[in-house]
């Protein structure tokens, strides 16, 4: 059982990781707080596809002999791909942080407030009054 | 079962399509109203003479079919004009004339608002009830049986009042739900026996199926075509609809809907599912019971109705559990007697529909207890009136007698003598609620009818035509077009596996 | 020339994505320019797809490997049947929308039309470009391409169109990285990130807890995408204060895109085996769906407001989608297809009459409807009672024929209760759907001659009305068509193991 | 952040950083084809060079190092170079993004025009990124009293 513990440490921290992310996207009340559990959770994933590339005893995935392809031993280096996907996938997180953040400018902008539970009475109180 | 030799020919769908061709023409010349009905008047005449090109073929029991594209993977949109179709055809695109001519007296007279969408939905409702008479297979009598749904309802709602619209949705979730009843019975018909063409004799006497999944199955067409049937439980959206104008109560509602109900119930027992079958699972004792209670019931009901649409609207809907009867006799002779009380019983109604608008335009009367002494002063209307009902009650003179004769024999031939008593004693009935209604307009002495005369040409023209065919057809049917025998041609085709 | 149309099926995705850039570059200066150039994209891109099509009819299914690396290295992206088909409906309907939406978005988001054309564009790129492509991780990217500029379509809306954005961002980028997760399981267990090889490789692989989850972690992506009934929170906001114009173009292809992934992961990379037997997902799935038909149907006869009312019965819709998917069966899966279209064409309508009545009425609340709209705008209540009945599935619109194939597969599956509901809610279409009806035709204003004579037609501009009428008039003849459809392309879809 | 940072070791120490970082990452862009490095990580050190000009020395000040809407025009500069370059293969005959074929318009052998056109497509998506983060930043920033 340890050994299921200490061998998948990395995982752990994904799980860990991915519940605080979930906890602040949903419990937490101001926008913001919102947008970093988002990110954790974004981190996560990007973390859960790293420790799925690591190998034991594995280096980093650049070639050091160049005897050409033939000779390389894919067991000295750690999947690369993984890697490169998540290049992209951090791309994607900053392009949506940034989304999000002129999002919420544009809500500070309206309704001075980025407490939810504000924000919900003052979108109601809105309601009554006719749609601009 | 002889091979019926096919002919392909335009003639049904240019049937179906020329009062949809109509409608562009009535929606346009909504400015000038003459112009409008006499569009209405030429689709009418062209529609009628269309049919009767169609008839000597059906006479001889040929069938001119066209199957135009599918409409569902191995069913495709076939417009099949079997006597039986043709048939119908004839009755309701005949009627239609007469009608057209007593809306445009009824519609000027009542200085109804929206003539455009009534004329327009009328021209669409009538190419919607050709399609129902000529569909070749479930899916296309599915397609046109829903269209006529879509088409009736702003005719229902004309006048645009709140019982209107209370009618109107009532209706809606009658015939919506039909709707759904029939597409679930037609989707798990195709699922059995991969076929959904209707075919003389029933096509599902071949699958072999056991009761347990027929029984369910029939229950579902009933369901689904006996919402228009008018079969008791199902019948509650007729008499609301009274609240539409006269017009369209006569033909729609006497004629084109619920007569596409009682088509349909026609079609089912003798095209799906075939006597044999019938027989064999004890199917049909359900329709019989059904149209018994419905027979009796609707004419008790009818005598406590004090207005007189709602009285004729019940009066309906027991005379066409007679032809559900007919269908559930399962006897050829019952077949050619249902097939025959559809038209008979459509010039007879349509005359009393007929007459319950004149007076409603002239007199501004709707309930019977006013109809009191208006004999004198609209002979003509309540002639006509009175000959109507003397057929409806099956007195010999008139039409209605000969069809419920061959309904008797027909109960006499299939083994379910005791038939004979529902028929006669829904004739008393008929004559209860029927005459008393003659009686007052004759003889009761009249208050408030000084200087009131006739009602306006248009509309007692038609009413004294229609009673007039009744009357003639009633002393020889074989009139013109010799319905009868082809009714008995019908009725052969169908049960003839059982004799 | 004609080489360049050797690599057709890249070319809608690259066009678009070029001309979305362009387009801001190009109209930097006069911004007036922004709206024709978005129009001749769109069309260009339509027409291509439609070349697509007509290729895949004749060639069969066609694979083009990016930059000429074959998988499992390379990007391929698959041109069959289905996504040719479903590409020429998604970019129809952007064409005609974006069409109506030139006086719209000048009215509703004054100054901002070039940033609008520009994602507008993008929008379309990223959608294009799920459907066209054939690698697990690429539709990550384009889902999130297309998702990002989805946000940001709405969020220009009205007073509290930020706050729906912003609650659809969090929900759709949780969406992304479930649907990312999910595809991490599956690369570190099959090795490969293209379809047509996970799908070979899966079946060795099958009970495999690794598998399972990252499967789970997918649907759960593609549920919260598609609004499928527990996960569609994010919906009715999103919908009902984003601008008209974007609703009208977010509304028809946005859940679609996210069922048809759906149905390329249900049926051509997990297969049936999967999702039948050894995971009842197809059960699950089918359920939540008939309860979103039921939930969305009840839900949108409670609104007061057209567009909500129209988000809600969205749900229900998509409903039929997850429904005919979850079925498992040919006639099912045609009928799917089918309804994707229909409910494509149906809601790109329903929503440009919404549109057009805010413009003119300067709202769109069905409470304040009444008799003189009918005199007013007679020809878009024409199109809203066409597209109406054919949301109810009435002949010979579009929407009956659907239901008749939906329904036909769930005759065939066995499944009673699911013929039920899919007939059932109907008459639920009917009762929110004749509500509105009978307001607009029947409810006499005030004494009727008086107001006969008051409301003068006040129809909507010939360019808005002109693509809604064209939309209500493709309902009838694609209705008509639609087992022509059926037969011509989506008999040639053949998943395997159906 | 108020304007001129009134902290002078900051703005000095900014001032001298700045450019050692965007030479590093000029390195980390033109070695990224065929070494760790690449468009995505060398954008992103340039972003943050001019970002940190930004923090620094205030908005006015480093207007001079990249201009107020440049980040947007730059952007897009940016994925056209890197779309072009896939296009121009497509239109010399191969697939998109099959840059043997730009052999066909440059003179060396075709492994080496896959080198170039790896190349140009790094330079072009350090150019896209570096200008998206820096209009980022000041879209973020427009309105506050600093920028």
């Amino acid at each position: 059982m340890l050994r299921f513990l200490t061998g998948h440490y990395g995982y752990w921290f994904t799980l860990i990781l991915l519940t605080i992310g979930l906890y602040g996207m949903i419990f937490k009340r101001n926008l913001v707080k919102k947008l970093i559990g988002m990110t954790i959770f974004q981190v996560s994933i990007i973390m859960f596809y790293l420790t799925c590339a690591a190998k034991f005893g594995g280096t980093v995935p650049v070639l050091i002999d160049d005897s050409g392809p033939a000779a390389v031993n894919p067991a000295a280096y750690i999947n690369a791909l993984p890697h490169t996907l998540m290049l992209t996938a951090i791309v994607v997180g900053v392009a949506t942080t940034g989304v999000a953040f002129a999002i919420v400018i544009t809500i500070y902008k309206r309704y001075k407030t980025l407490d939810e539970d504000v924000l919900l009475e003052r979108m109601k109180k809105d309601h009554d009054a006719p749609a601009d | 079962m002889p091979i019926q030799e096919i002919t392909t020919s335009l003639t049904p769908l240019l049937v179906v399509a020329v009062s949809l061709g109509a409608v562009p023409l009535i929606l346009l010349s909504s400015r000038r109203p003459n112009l409008r009905e006499f569009w209405t008047l030429l689709a009418a005449i062209a529609k009628f003479t269309l049919v009767l090109t169609l008839l000597p073929g059906a006479q001889a029991g040929k069938i001119t079919q066209i199957s135009l594209f599918r409409l569902f993977p191995g069913v495709d949109l076939c417009l099949k004009a079997d006597p039986f179709g043709v048939y119908f055809a004839l009755i309701a695109s005949g009627l239609w004339i007469l009608t057209s001519v007593y809306s445009i007296g009824y519609m000027r007279g009542g200085h109804e608002h929206k003539q455009t969408r009534y004329y327009a939905c009328f021209a669409v409702c009538l190419s919607a009830t050709m399609g129902i008479a000529f569909a070749g297979n479930l899916i296309t009598f599915l397609l046109f049986y829903e269209i006529l749904t879509i088409a009736t309802y702003p005719l229902v709602i004309h006048k645009e009042t709140k019982t209107a619209i209370t009618a109107g949705r009532k209706y809606l979730v009658y015939t919506l739900s039909a709707g759904l009843l029939l597409i679930a019975a037609a989707l798990w018909t195709f699922q059995l026996t991969g076929t959904l063409d209707f075919q003389a004799g029933g096509f599902l006497s071949a699958s072999g199926l056991d009761g347990k999944t027929l029984v369910p199955l029939f229950l579902l067409f009933i369901g689904g075509v006996g919402v228009k049937a008018g079969i008791m439980p199902l019948h509650s959206w007729l008499p609301t609809a009274m609240a539409a104008p006269t017009p369209v109560s006569a033909l729609l509602h006497a004629v084109a809907v619920v007569k596409s109900g009682v088509f349909g119930v026609l079609r089912v027992v003798g095209f799906v599912f075939g006597p044999t079958l019938m027989k064999q699972f004890g199917l049909d004792t359900i329709l019989i019971v059904l149209a018994a209670v419905t027979i009796i019931l609707a004419s008790l009901i009818a005598m406590r109705q004090d207005n007189l649409k709602r009285r004729l609207a019940y009066s309906t809907i027991g005379h066409l559990s007679y032809i559900v009867m007919g269908a559930a006799l399962l006897s050829p002779m019952a077949f050619s007697g249902a097939v025959l009380h559809i038209a008979f019983h459509a010039f007879m109604k349509i005359t009393l529909f007929f007459t319950a608008g004149a007076i409603y335009i002239n007199l501004h009367r709707e309930n019977v207890s006013e109809l009191s002494g208006i004999g004198r002063i609209m002979p003509w209307t309540m002639g006509a009136f009175a000959l109507g009902s003397l057929g409806l009650a099956g007195i010999p003179p008139v039409n209605g007698f000969v069809s419920k004769w061959v309904l008797g024999l027909g109960a006499v031939q299939s083994g379910h003598p005791y038939i004979l008593a529902v028929f006669v004693f829904s004739g008393l009935l008929n004559a209860a609620y029927l005459f008393p209604i003659v009686h007052r307009a004759f003889f009761k002495p009249g208050e408030g009818l000084e200087g009131k005369t006739e009602a306006s040409p248009w509309m007692v023209a038609p009413l004294v035509v229609t009673a007039l065919f009744s009357l003639l057809f009633g002393i020889y049917p074989d009139l013109f077009f010799r319905l009868v025998q082809l009714a008995a041609a019908i009725g052969g085709q169908i049960g003839g596996l059982l004799t | 020339m004609t080489h360049l149309l050797t690599n057709s099926p890249v070319l809608p995705v690259l066009i678009l994505l070029s001309s979305a850039l362009l387009g801001t570059v190009i109209a930097w200066r006069r911004p007036s320019l922004s709206w024709p150039f978005t129009i001749s994209v769109v069309a260009v891109v339509t027409a291509i797809s439609g070349y697509n099509l007509v290729r895949v009819l004749r060639e069969g299914p066609i694979h083009y490997y990016q930059g000429n690396w074959a998988p499992p290295i390379g990007i391929e992206y698959v041109l069959d049947h289905l996504s040719a088909f479903v590409m020429l409906v998604v970019n129809t309907v952007a064409l005609l929308v974006l069409f109506h939406a030139r006086v719209v978005v000048k009215a509703e988001t004054p100054g901002k039309e070039l940033g609008y054309y520009g994602t507008a564009l993008l929008m379309l790129c990223g959608f294009n470009g799920i459907i066209i492509t054939g690698d697990l991780f690429n539709l990550y990217v384009f889902l999130e391409i297309g998702s990002l500029s989805l946000y940001g379509l709405i969020a220009v809306g009205e007073r509290k169109a930020p706050i729906a954005a912003f609650r659809y961002l969090v929900m759709g980028t949780l969406a992304g990285c479930f649907y990312l997760l999910g595809i991490g399981f599956l690369y570190m267990k099959t090795g490969s990130l293209n379809m047509a090889d996970t799908a070979a490789i899966l079946p060795s692989m099958l009970g495999q807890p690794a598998v399972l989850v990252g499967l789970m972690f997918v649907f759960l992506g593609m549920g919260i995408k598609m609004a499928l009934f527990p996960l569609h929170g994010w919906l009715p906001d999103a919908y009902t204060y984003a601008p008209s114009a974007s609703s009208a173009l977010i509304a028809p292809i946005g859940t679609k895109v996210g069922a048809y992934v759906l149905l390329r992961l249900v049926y051509f990379v997990f297969g049936i085996t999967i999702i039948a037997r050894t995971l009842p997902v197809a059960k699950v799935i089918c359920w939540l769906a008939a309860a979103g038909i039921i939930y969305g149907s009840i839900l949108a006869i409670a609104q007061r407001e057209l567009k909500r009312m129209l988000a809600y019965s969205s749900i229900a819709q998509i409903g039929y989608v997850a429904l005919g998917i979850g079925m498992a069966n040919r006639w099912a899966l045609t009928g799917a297809i089918l309804h994707i279209m229909n409910h494509a064409f149906m809601k790109g309508c329903l929503f440009l009459t919404a549109a057009n009545f805010r413009r003119k009425l300067g709202h769109s609340d069905i409470s304040r409807f009444d008799w003189s709209i009918r005199k007013k705008m007679p020809w878009t209540m024409a199109a809203f009672s066409i597209s109406a009945l054919s949301m109810i599935g009435l002949p010979p619109m579009a929407g009956f024929f659907s239901k008749l194939f939906l329904a036909m597969g769930a005759v065939n599956g066995k499944h009673w209760i699911f013929l039920v509901v899919i007939l059932f809610s109907s008459l639920l279409n009917a009762v929110y759907f004749f509500r509105v009806l009978e307001k607009a035709y029947l409810k006499p204003a005030g004494d009727a001659e008086a107001a006969d004579g008051a409301c003068a037609r006040d129809e909507a501009v010939p360019s808005m009305l002109i693509p809604t009428l064209i939309m209500a008039l493709l309902l009838i003849i694609l209705g008509l068509l639609s087992t022509v459809i059926a037969d011509g392309i989506l008999a040639h879809i053949a998943p395997p193991g159906l | 952040m108020t304007g001129k940072s009134d902290n002078p070791i900051l703005s000095m120490i900014s001032r001298m950083i700045s450019p050692f970082i965007m030479i590093y990452a000029l390195y980390v862009i033109f070695h990224g084809h065929y070494s760790p490095g690449g468009g995505f990580q060398g954008g992103t050190m340039l972003g943050a060079a001019v970002i940190l000009s930004r923090l620094a020395s205030g908005s006015e000040l480093s207007r001079l190092l990249l201009g107020k809407g440049i980040g947007t025009l730059m952007g897009a500069i940016g994925v056209f170079i890197y779309f072009g370059t896939g296009f121009l293969a497509m239109l010399l005959g191969g697939r998109f993004l099959e840059y043997k074929y730009l052999a066909r318009i440059m003179p060396v052998s075709d492994a080496m025009a896959r080198n170039w056109g790896i190349q140009f497509v790094e330079v072009g998506v350090g150019l896209a990124v570096m200008g998206i983060m820096v209009a980022l930043y000041d879209d973020i920033l427009t309105g506050e009293p600093d920028a």
